[in-house]
């Protein structure tokens, strides 16, 4: 069903399923340098393997649950990689590609994923915010932050990352609106992998797609093929540019499938068909259409892939040693950043839990 | 009698409730094809159908305001909140419209309403997935809150809720979802709300928790019971309206009272439940009823979780201070 | 500003604003019998008589804050008088057009505004819930009573009555949603008067239109002069049969204009030119528009006016009287339907209020 | 020094505010060009223009979910909310986000933000305008509650709040908007966030009010000093973080407490000082604390108000049962 609708609406579509490239991807193609076209390919496999890796921390009880995004690595990769330091990223949970593209390190990524909040702290001026569990509160975040920077005349855009499920929330309507109004230079950008846990778009949405709802709040929305890293990174540079210009926001929906399951505590067999789930993960896989690409095109060869995938490895296995390594911190930490000036109270408590005779 | 976990408890409440009923309608994100990220309402959908078990958008303001409308329309809509950390999207719609229905109507237009909600901590759950904010409808006036420990209360309190003509806000305590078993009769029962259980008998402190803080003041009251320390344990089970019959001749009884609940201390339910206590039986207490609760501050992140909620050593240190005031 | 965008964009509009038909209104015309023609002229004046008393009535401190509709009668009449006992109704406090044509008798109108509760209570059978006084809130309460018909499998729909500031809200979008996505037999239907409150509608949304929205929920939205009593029946009852039909909702913005204050505590003249009142009072009023129409087709005379007028005031009188001479309920029913069976806490507090020594 | 009223004070606090730092925005529905529908942002608009005291759209949500990205990307954003029983639908926004900022960023994303609503009833306002659920807000850890009773605490709380590096709920008691005025220092000035006010000193009886319900424990006091009973009047002011150790210390000395509130009993704040008072009082107590509150019932339409709310009668019949018990 997805596939069917998807192809007769997107918008754009650089590299095709086979890897090749549409007469109009040939022309972006050539406009990127090699650096950028080697770290799409870098990023997405670092993803990819990262996310699988987790999976299987998950499985030994060494994280918790965990949000695995294989199969939207293009989608994540290319909005991220069009992205500056100056930039504001609102993610979600399932962003750990969008994170580390913009200079998370991995080990706090997995911190996050252990439960543990002393890990999460974002390096040093990174404008990136901790994942919004809550579905779609963190849309007028983002256009705030967009507001914000356009009352202080800065450069700087800010960009919400949502999945498909989150346009039923009113967040997502009420931002969009804000938006706008007021102009703001804010990109909404949408990875509609087609479910919202189980829920198919088509019991979501009775619009086929999300690029359409823009429509309600007179700004652009624009539908890629979320599993062509060129086509997404394009959408997202020229969504930019319109926001640094002082056109306004843009709605990016990136068509894109989750491999696996919602998190590793669901089962998509309840609700895909082995069919579905087939065709995107043989026929579309966002990565291995790219490696198809490069490799038609010189940019790589089959050893330096696998040395790739090696370093891959190796930086996962320093950032899970790190992580497990990094000391837990104490209970009582969570006393510590309710208030910049600690209350009475709080202190109280702080100290009614040390005085248990634990501390 | 079969046993059953409280997830199978309420699966069958709601399975025997929508053959009863044909104005039952399940509804809620996931509840449908998935049977529910607990699988609490698992098979109901293909038994049922669509009509009867309804997936809905990832909208918690259109699901309570559409089960409003649904009820208004003659229907018994029973709709999920898939977390209690999230109902405050539909937080509007629950206290500036459920809650006053009835009121503003005159009983015209009642509200017969079930909002059922996984709640509470202790599953290593990610952000905002533990919460406990059961004192938020507890002080909205027009709503019941209840909140079962048992399998063979969840049943009976489900099927209770679904009978009530007024709205009721269903608590389910994930961390006793699959702990223990037990009989769970067949068809249709009623475990009346507003009523309290008296979990253990005891002389000398009266415990007073619900949800997954049951089990720890039962095993706290092992534990003192082994030093000839007497618990009487209360679940209170209806959080509103309260069993203050019970509680007062409880503690008319032992002098002294403590309580347990997961929200944090400031506004939780242990205030009310102190100054019910004060109001009715202030000559009584041979000790200042004591909290022992969650913290005031966010819950924290799964890893710190355990240090955030009650635990035996600290209730059993509650117990201590107020039988040794 | 409002006016020009209105007159592009405007889908249905039958009466001229100097009472002539358009051609399409002389054929709509031709099809609804004189009765209903009368009844349209008839409630518009009640409403207007009824309204401009209330305003009176608030002076003099009889009743408390009232919300004029003044300059919205064609939307309010017009809309329901398409509507059937069976439908549901669920209206915002500016609606007493609405509630009078649905069988709400005045005096309960007042009550209401007199702040007594115990005077609202829709007669018998009258499926007219209490106005909503939260924005937006009431729109998903209409998509699930539509809902519970089309599960039910009766003839009923279901109207949610709101302004143009109502659209902002997340609940409006979740509310279209849904609608959307079941394919509910629910209208939307939206004065939109230029303003909440103080707020112009371009600060409210950046399209220009409401009734554009609806794409985003693949429901059409039509636009009309919501001025022109035909225009906005017409609309509705073909919004009605589609609904009826199973065809699902219907979004309908009626432009029009409050003549007055958004509220007797409201000064319109802090946000409003007076040009633009002017003009809307002046050349666009709904009801001298269709006395003018029915003036020319000869269904009215100068006398026949006059004495309905006079009935109107006499019915009005008389509500007036009998809400003031209804017996004011005792204190203590604030405690009578809270629930259905009292709860002993509130037994107890009621004991308590009659034990303060005021029983 | 002028003499203002609170809605005079407070637009005097927003204008100093937004004079001292360019970084405060005033924002909400009605607040620039009407000069909001209380007049409490009266002239802002006109003097320091669209881009700092900015008309929104109608969408509760959406203005404190900006309000929070303003204040992330370096704005300090003043947002109102036109009646607190409209903040319902930005309840997700307040509770999971606003409140949790800090702690999910330990520290890195602050949230400097101010919302302003006015609360309480008396005055006669349409449904959902009396709401007064100042207890949802004490109860969600990370958010720091005010409720100013005079003009001279409404500007200076207001100014604390606004200097305050994490959130405020700046509640204003609509029914003392404009009923007296009071000497408001012209420029800066501070009043702190967590410290009650002593309004009257006493001996007999603790009174602890806040917001529209201190002048009617101010006038209780005035009955009894007649009949030779002295009250201690507390203004709380703050109700989170709540100055215990001003309540405490009053109940020492007095031995007896009424918690006067207008907003439902059962939740309400007076249970929370109920229990802070038998946990940190319990053996100076003479006489149960005593709650004088609304009633657990939706605030009733407006011919029925003032039965609903606290008035002199209620406070000296609560203050005679501590007396004689
Ligand atoms: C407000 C809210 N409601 C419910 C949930 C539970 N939940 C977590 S993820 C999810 C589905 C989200 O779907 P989508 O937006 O499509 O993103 P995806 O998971 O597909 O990336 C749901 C319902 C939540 N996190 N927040
Ligand atoms: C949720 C909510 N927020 C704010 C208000 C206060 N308020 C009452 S009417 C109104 C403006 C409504 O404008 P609109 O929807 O255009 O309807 P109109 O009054 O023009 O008929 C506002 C802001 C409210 N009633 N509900
Ligand atoms: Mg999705
Ligand atoms: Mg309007």
């Amino acid at each position: 069903m997805l596939q069917q609708v998807e192809e007769k609406r997107i918008g754009l579509s650089y590299v095709r399923p086979d890897g090749t490239l549409t007469d109009e991807g040939r022309a972006v193609w050539r406009r990127i340098d090699d650096e950028k076209k080697m770290l799409f390919y870098r990023w997405m496999t670092m993803a990819r393997l990262f996310d699988r890796r987790s999976i299987i921390l998950q499985r030994q009880g060494r994280i918790g649950t965990f949000a695995p995004l294989e199969g939207q690595e293009a989608a994540q990769v290319g909005s991220a990689m069009a992205l500056s330091k100056e930039d504001w990223i609102f993610p979600t949970y399932r962003e750990h590609g969008v994170q580390m593209v913009l200079g998370m390190p991995l080990n706090l990524i997995l911190l996050y994923w252990m439960g543990r909040v002393e890990g999460w702290r974002p390096p040093e001026l990174l404008r990136l915010l901790p994942p919004s569990v809550p579905i779609a509160t963190q849309l007028p975040h983002a256009a705030g932050a967009a507001w914000a920077s356009k009352l202080r005349g800065e450069r700087s855009v800010a960009v919400a990352y949502f999945g498909d499920g989150a346009t039923s929330e009113g967040d997502f309507h009420e931002a969009c609106n804000f938006a706008g109004v007021f102009r703001l230079p804010v990109i909404f950008f949408c990875q509609n992998n087609g479910y919202a846990i189980s829920v198919p778009f088509s019991r979501q949405s009775a619009t086929p797609t999300v690029a359409e709802k823009a429509a309600a709040y007179a700004f652009p929305g624009i539908r890629v093929d979320g599993n062509d890293v060129l086509a997404v990174y394009e959408a997202m540079v020229r969504a930019i540019e319109r926001a640094r210009n002082g056109e306004g926001p843009t709605l990016i929906e990136a068509v894109t499938y989750r491999h696996g399951a919602h998190t590793t505590a669901d089962d998509p067999a309840r609700y895909r068909s082995e069919e579905e789930a087939r065709e995107w993960v043989q026929r579309r896989d966002p990565l291995k259409r790219y490696r198809a690409l490069l490799r038609s095109e010189g940019l790589l060869t089959e050893a330096e892939e696998r040395e790739w995938e090696e370093e891959c490895r190796r930086r996962i296995d320093r950032a899970v040693k790190e992580a497990e390594a990094e000391k837990a911190a104490p209970p009582t930490h969570m006393f510590d950043h309710v208030f910049a000036t600690p209350v009475a109270s709080l202190q109280r408590q702080r100290r009614e839990w040390e005085g248990d005779g634990r501390a | 009698m079969p046993e059953r976990t409280m997830v199978q408890a309420i699966n069958d409440a709601l399975s025997v409730a929508l053959e009863k009923d044909p104005r039952v309608v399940v509804m809620g994100e996931d509840v449908g094809k998935n049977g529910g990220v607990f699988r609490v309402t698992e098979g109901l959908w293909h038994r049922f159908g669509d009509d009867r078990v309804i997936d809905t958008p990832l909208s918690e303001s259109g699901i309570i305001g559409t089960a409003i409308g649904l009820a208004v329309g003659g229907m018994l809509p029973v709709a999920e909140i898939q977390f209690m950390g999230f109902i405050y999207p539909a937080f509007e719609q629950v206290v500036s419209h459920a809650a006053r229905f009835r009121t503003r109507t005159q009983g015209t237009f009642p509200l017969p309403l079930v909002i059922r909600a996984p709640y509470g901590g202790g599953i290593r759950a990610p952000e905002l997935h533990s919460d406990s904010t059961e004192a938020l409808f507890v002080h909205t006036p027009g709503l019941k809150v209840v909140a079962p420990s048992t399998p063979y209360d969840a049943k009976g309190l489900l099927l209770a809720s679904i009978q009530d003509p007024d709205p009721v806000i269903f608590l389910e305590p994930m961390k006793v979802y699959r702990t223990h078993r037990q009989e769970v009769p067949e068809g249709w029962y009623e475990v009346p709300i507003g009523r309290a259980r008296k979990v253990r008998e005891g002389e000398d402190v009266t415990i007073l928790a619900w949800g997954a803080m049951v089990p720890v003041a039962e095993k706290t009251a092992d534990a003192w019971a082994k030093d000839g320390v007497s618990c009487e344990v209360i679940d209170l089970r209806s959080l509103y309206p309260i069993d203050e019959d019970a509680i007062i001749e409880s503690v008319k009884k032992t002098g002294r009272a403590v309580i347990v609940h997961e929200a944090p201390r400031t506004g939780g339910l242990g205030g009310e439940l102190t100054a019910l206590i004060n109001e009715r039986a202030f000559l009584w207490l041979e000790a200042p009823v004591t909290r022992v609760t969650g913290y005031d501050v966010p819950v924290p992140y799964f890893a710190l979780e355990d240090a955030f909620r009650p635990d035996v050593r600290r209730v059993s240190e509650a117990v201590r201070q107020v039988i040794n005031f």
